[in-house]
């Protein structure tokens, strides 16, 4: 796929495996981040209608960032994020409808319209959540990963966190762990170089985030996070060397947010040539375009009836938030602490009556412990260095 | 006196101190060249440039400790706390290093910082983001906590704690910045650690700081329609207690309603509860009310959040409970 | 029954637990071939390997977020703090994630781990070493807080805490490891939330919890023989706190002490100060006196520490106090 | 001066500066290391006496790493360090006597035995502490840095750390600031290879600190901590490049402790042949070859009479410590907080009426701030990389 220039000179270019994908699961790639896009557009509106409250940080321009990495996974695998969080539940399938109800804070939202923007959490498509701390997801998806490798499951966890967030002793901790006892989880920074007003490199002595991962003796490197395919393949190399032991991986998804750090920010801290630069780089039509390319005969109306479909989809999503009441009083009780006995909450059973298979986990004795975190070796050993 | 609002009262103190001593100096996220967060710093960084107004990265306990550093050789730090929820990744340095400095050292050293920023809900923000969090600051010696309600006391207390020789806890109400208020011209410093009584009663006191100050005037003013006279102690600092306020007014209404915004499990208000119970036990005609926030993690919903916060209704509830005028 | 260290019945307790469920870890600074600083998990890396009893680096925030992390997925980790005064570097994965992921998700997840080590003063350790921070954690809706002072109630309350749903913080006393009790033998399990009366009395209740306890004993032998009869309820879990227990004894006695380790502004005993004046108000006799560590740093000198904690005196002249006999 | 062996290899060589030093100064350098280890040795019997008690953390093997660097360092430069302080005061020329009688507890202590063994502070020597929070020294360091910088002061700041502390959060976020604002800072890692009883090794996923500074873009050096000059060398270096405006800079000190971490440890998880191997580096008879190698006639009996002053001196310590009484129980309501109008105390002025030039601190006006912390340039060019 072409780069749309920018700071592609920073990627180590490697080997596709991308250029596999067949035209359907382009179009999948495609509408998925038309989905993210239009979501969070109707989103923005939807704030400005003050329907949605608070802080609510859009995704837009960063598509690429979710899509390539959620089809380059398993749908088992772990996800989780920051709080500029819509786009990874979009991109793993999750009710758009719900999901905006939960923006608007709903009882037809995911977490009962308790968490809001900052807080999606669809476990049933293992999105853990929307952290509002800067960098406090970091050390959970170690241990995520952790948990994992302890069952013996070969799943991996990807975990995302923004370029700010590389700056918080959380970050520094987790990484040497996570290096020292091979855990397999895949990081994944969202350089869209910005953390709120302040440009990365003006806080930060070194500006290539991947670079750090030297420092915990694992593999760093920076992708184009504007072009989804190159996304897709550096989360599958990655994520193979995960399943095959040889991780965590860190990787620097060079991107942009065309919009403000959040609905309040109105960004006067970038130009607009930055702005337009940057735009030229719409991982969207950089996709559709790759795909004019290599397969002859899809035509623009495919695309058309594609962003249709999703327009429609989501003005459902909006019509369904507007229906959706408010939560009962009583929740203010409920979901501070599990009572005995209490059942966790599957949101589509609870909300929209489905059938769901809820992830089972694993009871005290349905596995063993297998795992040598440190092998023995005699004290002297301990301490040659 | 000139009408400003909270967030300009502030950022007047922090002119005002800077101009006066180069020591002093901010340090923070977004504190410069976005005029902070909240808009406090607004402009500062074009008076005072980039040494003295420090844009920082998103590193709490390292611009914190380093801050702290700075101040053991003889600077003023003010470090802004974009929330008092982040600040506790640099609770660590702030009740072990600041608080504890000067006795570590035996009196060689002083630490005269001032750690500021907003506190409680800010609105619609949810659980992670909308904790009052006082109570586990005053808890710990070695520190002042200060927590002005109006434009006047956030700039008269701001500029007294920029002055002090000790480790300062400046809680701002983040849902008070823009709101306005009559502001004395001049050189104007209030001493930390006196309270204030802002509104003059006898039949009930009510004790509260920073935002819910304003739900007891509400609520006062309710109250007074139905004949119910209510005078409101606005604490301003919570370490150390104004122990003499706080019972001077006990002893002229024996009846007590304590309103914070915070949790009630080991509050400050439940500290204030023993203070008059212990000193006062033979004044107190009913038990102490006590109006805090749900004790339950804050919700994003509007119907939720709003149900989880004090509010006039409830304070006045409360002051009939401590009246024994239940359905007055 | 059989006689054991504290640290012998928290040993088994962890010892049991893992045994009975695979998902139970332990994870820790030196917890593994060191034995633990304390020696709580001694031979447990050996029974269990090294997946299960994890040497951490010294990176608090880290290892303690990623226990969190990996409780969210079904295991039910067990992170030992090598003290309460370096967890505050953890704090905000403990009150910004753990306590709050039940919240968050709307019920989708839970998040069951116990955060335990010891609190209190160690012995001559100086300011930074020597804090009772259980008030900081008792403040946080969704957490549950334990502090046992017996062998028993040690064993007792770790496996209900390590078999509880909920984020418990686990408050073990850093010198009470040493001391033995009786521990019943086989399946042993106190349910949290349950105070103990640990002596029956009728003039005055003392309440306290952790090592204070013993404190109270000796005082409560001492007043017996001038004819005093003390109640001694101890709490043991200070979140959910016991108040019918508490209520109970108050309206029994009619004259309350309260006995804490840490500082007294904000601390726990307020908090229970709240809970008997709120509901008892008519049943006390007196004031609640309060005896608790003296509201300043805590220093190394053998003279001046022990100056500053509670002790069987003054324990003793505050329930004089609470029942007029100052001069008694 | 000739390695000891041990692991000079990962040590990178660089010109030595220390060969222009005097029999005189080496002496001197002499003279301090057995001060501290004598120290030390009389500390660890006088706990065993049961006259120090909580933690006490020795020196003994480390005292080329304090001496190495104060010889290297103008006496008005800031130092401090973690609770394994008393090295760096005594090599400074701190009262033995009131440093022995802090860690009794008395009142002749320079804290008047409020913080001991772990927290010792001597302003008048520029040492400032003594912190028991692992790592939590590190941010204090770069502060103290970033005042001198701010008062356009041309003095630099020493803080050491141990190894298990490099793996800290807050060693990450604040080098990160320390090389953004160019401070004038020196980190010491002190590399014994253990945190308490863990090897360093056994849970960093990279054994060497120094090769860290690369993350933070700056100058990281290992250097032989078992020898006094190598210490000098890189310590003298690594301040000019920090006057110069060109710090700060991460040295790592690879170095043994002879004892447990603290009185309280029997150091079970190290081997005797591993221990033996260390004393072979002994910092203090290395010095003592290399002078005896480099000027002629420096005989034996010279350091037999160093050696017996030194024993006298701390003997006098010892009975000075037992000679002072406890501190006075209005100690309690002292130094909590600071009160109206209280002045600082000056430890030697209070405890043996001498008169001493206390440092004194700039007020409001005495200075103006000329540094520009981050010049300003186009928003544009602040986002590129
Ligand atoms: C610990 C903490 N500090 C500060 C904030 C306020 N804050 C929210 S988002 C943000 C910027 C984060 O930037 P980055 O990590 O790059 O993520 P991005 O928003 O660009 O996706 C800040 C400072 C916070 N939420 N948490
Ligand atoms: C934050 C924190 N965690 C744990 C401890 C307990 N502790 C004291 S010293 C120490 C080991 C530190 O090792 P290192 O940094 O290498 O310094 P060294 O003792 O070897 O000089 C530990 C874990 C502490 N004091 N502070
Ligand atoms: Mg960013
Ligand atoms: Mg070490």
């Amino acid at each position: 796929m072409t780069s749309g220039g920018g700071r592609v000179d920073r990627c180590r270019r490697q080997p596709t495996v991308s250029s596999a994908l067949t035209k359907d699961q382009l179009l999948t790639m495609y509408r998925k981040m038309y989905l993210i896009r239009r979501f969070e557009e109707r989103a923005g509106q939807q704030y400005g209608l003050g329907k949605i409250a608070g802080f609510c940080h859009l995704y837009i321009g960063q598509e690429a960032v979710a899509v390539g990495p959620v089809e380059a996974i398993r749908e088992d695998d772990y996800m989780l994020s920051a709080y500029r969080d819509h786009g990874q539940p979009l991109a793993r399938g999750s009710h758009a409808g719900m999901l905006m109800a939960e923006l608007f804070g709903r009882d037809g939202g995911y977490s009962k319209g308790k968490g809001g923007s900052m807080h999606i959490f669809d476990i049933e498509k293992h999105f853990y959540g929307g952290y509002g701390i800067v960098g406090g997801q970091i050390p959970l998806g170690a241990g995520m990963a952790f948990a994992s490798r302890y069952r013996n499951e070969d799943r991996v966890t990807v975990c995302y966190f923004g370029d700010a967030a590389s700056n918080q002793g959380s970050f520094h901790e987790t990484l040497n762990m996570a290096s020292k006892w091979k855990l397999p989880v895949i990081y994944i920074c969202e350089n869209n170089r910005y953390g709120m007003g302040t440009a990365f490199n003006r806080v930060t002595a070194v500006h290539e985030v991947w670079k750090r991962a030297e420092a915990y003796g694992i593999r760093g490197e920076a992708v184009d996070g504007m072009d989804v395919l190159a996304m897709y393949d550096a989360v599958k190399r990655a994520a193979e060397e995960c399943r095959a032991g040889k991780g965590p991986v860190l990787l620097e998804a060079n991107t942009y947010r065309f919009r403000g750090h959040s609905m309040a920010d109105p960004a006067n801290y970038r130009t607009k040539q930055e702005v337009e630069e940057e735009r030229k780089n719409d991982p969207i039509p950089r996709l559709q375009a790759h795909i004019q390319k290599n397969f002859k005969g899809v035509s623009d109306e495919v695309f058309e009836t594609l962003r249709k479909e999703v327009n429609e989809e989501v003005d459902e999503a909006v019509k369904f938030a507007d229906a959706s009441p408010e939560p009962s009083l009583e929740e203010l009780w409920r979901d501070t602490i599990v009572e005995e006995g209490e059942e966790d909450v599957k949101p589509r059973e609870r909300v929209l009556g489905a059938k769901v298979d809820w992830p089972q986990l694993p009871g005290p004795k349905d596995f063993e412990v297998t795992w040598d975190l440190e092998p023995r070796d005699p004290p002297a050993e301990a301490s040659k260095s | 006196m000139t009408e400003l609002m909270y967030r300009e009262a502030l950022n007047e103190a922090l002119n005002e101190e800077m101009t006066r001593d180069n020591r002093v100096y901010l340090i923070g996220e977004e504190v410069g060249r976005y005029n902070g967060a909240f808009k406090v710093s607004q402009g500062l960084l074009d008076t005072f440039g980039s040494a003295r107004i420090v844009d920082a990265p998103i590193s709490e306990l390292g611009f914190t400790g380093l801050a702290v550093g700075s101040a053991m050789v003889g600077l003023r730090p003010v470090v802004e706390m974009m929330t008092w929820n982040f600040a506790i990744l640099a609770m660590d340095q702030i009740v072990n290093n600041a608080a504890k400095l000067r006795h570590m050292s035996g009196g060689q050293l002083r630490c005269p910082i001032v750690f500021r920023g907003p506190g409680g809900a800010g609105g619609r923000l949810s659980s992670q983001h909308s904790q009052a969090l006082e109570a586990n600051y005053a808890h710990f010696p070695g520190l002042k906590v200060v927590a002005p309600a109006t434009p006047a006391d956030a700039k008269g207390l701001l500029k007294a704690a920029i002055r002090d020789e000790n480790p300062v806890i400046f809680i701002e109400g983040e849902r008070l910045y823009a709101i306005k208020g009559e502001v004395p011209e001049g050189e104007h410093v209030i001493p930390l650690g006196k309270a204030d009584v802002k509104r003059e009663g006898k039949d009930v006191t009510i004790i509260t700081w920073s935002r819910m100050y304003y739900f007891c005037e509400e609520a006062a003013k309710a109250l007074e329609e139905e004949g119910i006279s209510a005078e409101i102690v606005d604490l301003r600092t919570l370490r150390p207690l104004d122990e003499e306020a706080i019972i001077a007014s006990v002893k002229k209404t024996n009846r007590v309603v304590i309103v914070e915004e915070g949790w009630p499990h080991s509050g400050v208000g439940a500290q204030v509860v023993d203070i008059i119970q212990s000193q006062a036990f033979d004044h107190l005609d009913a038990p102490i009310q006590r109006v805090h926030g749900l004790d339950v993690n804050m919700s994003y919903a509007a119907n939720l959040e709003a149900a989880t916060q004090p509010d006039a209704p409830k304070i006045i509830a409360a002051c009939k409970k401590a009246l024994y005028r239940e359905d007055g």
